[in-house]
């Protein structure tokens, strides 16, 4: 395969098409999903410090503690908050639920992520 | 009503498969049985592992978050946290389900990039793979804190 | 026993992939001749594919041209045979809304069992019964076996089944000039459309199926074909708003074919000749008259949403009588054999309707058969076609 | 009042190589109230460029030939009404089909997925359900049991172009063949369905869908190849193949 068509199947599912709301929750899902991977991975690389006993851990603590990294926090929970709720999304219409107002149900989606992203952002902030 | 029926009374409509040299399915590109089973299958893990992270996931980041006041733990408070056994479960429950949901999202978007079915299978092992190493460090990784 | 190699195989080139020249290459392609079809865009895309799709029983033809209606009744029932799985046999209705209508019923009843045509009277609270949607001023009806086609899958099921027998189908291949050597056509020149690239199809003989523009092609033979292309409106709505194929029990005019098509029905046609069948503008009028006449028998056409207006323009005969060379097969269709004005080697077939492509195809089959000194009888009336999706697999 | 002029923006290329194509420009008369998009786009071969290649049939939303992309959206141009999709200033961008070979301009050749679609046991032909008529709006207590039509898949692979799944994976079954695969399997003359599941039971068949939901926005009769797919997902589940009726 051409690097040009190795670039073509990396590429073309997130060409802004129609502007279809599935389209948007498909693109949205996929790009949560491989950051969500990506900070996973990243995850485990700082949990190591815990074997690093208390004083290595309680380190790392003063700067997650810090206001960056909260609306990091922030983001992360948002992206997991949307990813979420576009599973189920996905799950009830291959249960044959909502398939006539698959658009309805991405709206509903986005305004209860972004309800309970507000809230988490909240509370992680400002609680 | 007079008379008989103009209409016919079964379909005219065969299906081609009725037509000679015709072998239904002929045309349709097809993977071998198992790993049909396997796509399948796969959809449904991942849909379980999702609906299982919600639970998972949702304790873990409640704990995490609004548990403690200031928001993070310190050292001992995270091993305080998993000595408790409810808690022990749920977080071992959050790193096999996020982990094998991870693995999966990540081929399923293989699936489109990778050319050919060997690229995909050799892509799997690799997954594969760093799924088990993943799961083996997190394990480890809780023993030595509770050692500790 | 003689053997044939491929090379002696004789040669028929098609121009033309409308009904009638799909339904010719499949006739000679069965009967052992080397079929090229040169068609010069997507097949069905001229006049064939315009068509508001009624299988005709014959009913509509009986009172005014029994010929017609025979020839229809005839072919209407080998289709059913042949390709069934294309049809919608759902039947007819020919539907009385006033007096006129009435006093048409009997002599139409009487031309009907003349022609063999099978028939079922109805009384209207019958008629409306089987079709709810039929007008509430319906007076009687007459039931017929018409039926539905999608015209282009018609013409891939005969191209398919050409295909299987060795065909060659070439779309948007456009005929620039035929070639001719001496008193003789010997092929063509065809610009394939998509590449631009010329090429030249070398031929035993040379059948014009080019429907209203077979004038076009046969001048290229510096022979003249008396086709008038004559137009007519269709207008498809959205609702399928009946199963049978609704006729006005009446001679033949404007407007009175209602008839279903998927989730539409389409409703047609009026007539009128035009110059040139590329450049066709549709006279408003005459689309409401459609829309008007329609609703007379389906009131709900009154309203529904447009699916569309559109015209076809049929390759009508001019003029017969004084065509000697022309050999005339039925009033509906006509075969010309160029070799009586000294043209060799070239046959234009023109007329007729989508219904009876197949005996127009299996009369020029014939025709050409006698100029390759080919012995075979045509066997497409009892041979079933392929499906159309074969088409696809070659 | 003379027609006004649209200015259309038409994609040509030679052949099937997409990298000589570019946009041409025409300027045409149009009659907003009257005209289709594929009235203006015949036109414009009549009149201007006769080199200009597309595909046409039944002019009604039938042959399912036609399917364009109109200013990116896969239409039928045979029925697109002109006043439905332009404001009388702006041009109009006319594209071949995504996902499916180009052949040459806007034609395609739809031969690879109308030969997977040739694949499945289903007939074109089937029996009049008792909603067809009713969403006519015909109060209908009619017997219409024996009555026979035409699938309503035109087979005009705008659901095709329209998804983003077919785009990235060429393997990919696509909604058209699935959406079929889900009629064979109610169809009761397709034969087995357990061989049409086995079929489209698969990575690149109806595994492969991410729900995007194009195909059915796109689909011209109201097929709904994504609920179909749907379907037949649970199908696999259930492991009974007939009993389901249509999504």
């Amino acid at each position: 395969m051409t690097r040009a068509g190795v670039r073509r199947r990396a590429t073309a599912w997130m060409t802004p098409r129609w502007r279809d709301p599935g389209w948007y929750a498909f693109v949205l899902n996929r790009f949560t999903g491989l950051i969500l991977v990506a900070y996973l991975l990243a995850h485990f690389v700082v949990l190591s410090r815990l074997t690093a006993g208390s004083e290595g851990w309680n380190d790392l603590l003063g700067l997650f503690g810090s206001r960056p990294f909260l609306v990091g926090d922030v983001l992360l929970v948002s992206a997991v908050i949307f990813h979420g709720l576009n599973g189920v999304r996905v799950i009830l219409l291959t249960l044959g639920r909502g398939t006539r107002r698959s658009g309805l149900m991405f709206g509903v989606v986005l305004v209860a992520s972004a309800a309970l992203a507000a809230l988490a952002a909240w509370g992680i902030l400002f609680a | 009503m007079s008379g008989p029926s103009l209409r016919p009374r079964r379909f005219a409509g065969r299906p081609p498969g009725a037509l000679p040299g015709y072998v239904p399915g002929a045309d349709i590109p097809t993977d071998d049985q198992r790993a049909s089973s396997r796509a399948g299958s796969m959809w449904l893990v991942k849909a379980a592992t999702g609906v299982l992270l919600v639970v998972f996931l949702g304790t873990h980041l409640v704990a995490q978050h609004f548990l403690v006041e200031g928001g993070l733990r310190d050292y001992d408070a995270v091993v305080a946290y998993l000595r408790h056994p409810v808690a022990l479960v749920a977080e071992l429950g959050l790193l096999v389900t996020v982990i094998v949901h991870a693995a999966l999202g990540v081929r399923a978007v293989l699936v489109d990039l990778l050319p050919g079915e060997r690229a995909l299978r050799r892509a799997t092992w690799i997954i594969g793979m760093v799924a088990m190493v993943s799961l083996v460090y997190g394990i480890g990784l809780t023993l030595v804190v509770l050692g500790g | 026993m003689a053997f044939v190699s491929p090379s002696s195989q004789p040669q028929a080139l098609i121009i033309g992939a409308g009904s009638t020249g799909a339904a010719v290459a499949h006739d000679l392609a069965m009967r052992g001749i080397g079929v090229t079809v040169v068609e010069r865009g997507e097949i069905a895309s001229g006049t064939t594919g315009r068509n508001h799709g009624l299988l005709h029983s014959g009913g509509r033809y009986a009172v005014r041209d029994a010929e017609s209606a025979i020839e229809c009744r005839v072919e209407r029932d080998i289709l059913a045979c042949i390709a069934a799985e294309i049809l919608e046999l759902n039947g007819g209705l020919f539907v009385a809304l006033d007096e006129e209508d009435l006093a048409y019923r009997e002599p139409f009843l009487a031309a009907c069992e003349r022609a063999g045509i099978p028939t079922r009277d109805l009384s209207a609270g019958e008629a409306r019964e089987l079709e709810p949607a039929l007008s509430a001023r319906v007076l009687a009806a007459v039931e017929v076996p018409d039926g539905v086609f999608d015209p282009l899958h018609l013409c891939l099921a005969f191209l398919a089944t050409a295909q299987a027998n060795g065909a060659t189908i070439r779309p948007y291949a456009e005929v620039e000039e035929l070639v001719v050597a001496g008193s003789s056509v010997e092929g063509a020149v065809v610009r394939d459309r998509r590449t631009g690239r010329r090429a030249t199809v070398r031929a035993d003989i040379v059948v014009n199926a080019a429907g209203p523009w077979a004038g076009y092609i046969a001048a290229m033979a510096g022979v003249d074909v008396p086709v008038v292309p004559t137009a007519g409106v269709m207008v498809a709505v959205a609702g399928r708003f009946v199963d049978r194929v609704i006729n006005r029990l009446n001679a033949p005019s404007d407007g009175d074919i209602v008839v279903p098509q998927r989730r539409s029905v389409v409703i047609g046609t009026s007539s009128w000749t035009v110059d040139d069948p590329d450049r066709v503008t549709i006279p408003a009028a005459h689309v409401e008259l459609m829309l008007e006449r329609g609703a007379e028998l389906v009131p709900l056409i009154r309203g529904a949403e447009g699916r569309g207006v559109f015209a076809a323009s049929r390759p009508l005969i001019g003029r017969t009588a004084d065509l000697e060379s022309g050999r005339e097969l039925s009033r509906t269709f006509e075969c010309f054999d160029h070799s009586a004005e000294d043209v060799h080697g070239f046959v234009t077939i023109s007329g007729g309707k989508t219904t009876t492509a197949r005996a127009m195809a299996e009369a020029t089959a014939d025709v050409v058969c006698r100029h390759l000194q080919v012995d075979e009888p045509g066997r497409t009336a009892v041979v079933p076609l392929r499906s159309y999706r074969d088409y696809y697999r070659a | 009042m003379p027609d006004p002029t649209i200015v259309l923006r038409v994609w040509r290329q030679q052949g099937s190589d997409a990298s000589n194509g570019r946009f041409e420009t025409f300027e045409v008369q149009a009659d907003p109230r009257r005209d289709s998009v594929l009235d203006v786009l015949e036109r414009t071969w009549a009149e201007q460029d006769h080199t200009l290649v597309f595909r046409h049939a039944c002019h009604h939303a039938s042959c399912g030939t036609c399917t364009l992309l109109v200013d990116g959206r896969e239409r039928l141009p045979c029925v697109t009404a002109l006043h439905d999709v332009w404001d009388g200033r702006s041009s109009m961008t006319l594209e071949p089909l995504r996902n499916v070979p180009v052949v040459a301009d806007l034609a395609v050749d739809p031969g690879v997925m109308l030969t997977r679609v040739a694949g499945l046991p289903l007939p074109y032909v089937r029996a009049v359900e008792a909603d067809a008529r009713s969403a006519s709006g015909v109060t209908d207590d009619a017997d219409v049991g024996t009555a026979e039509r035409f699938e309503d898949c035109l087979e005009c692979l705008a659901c095709v172009s329209a998804c983003p799944v077919a785009s990235g994976d060429p393997d990919y079954l696509g909604p058209a063949v699935l959406a079929a695969a889900d009629r064979a399997i109610e169809e009761p003359r397709s034969g087995d369905p357990a061989r049409i599941l086995d079929l489209v039971n698969t990575e690149h068949g109806i595994w492969q869908c991410r729900s995007v939901w194009s195909c059915s926005a796109v689909c011209p009769a109201g097929v709904d190849p994504a609920a179909r797919i749907m379907s037949l997902r649970r199908r696999v589940w259930r492991g009974d193949h007939r009993s389901g009726s249509a999504p």
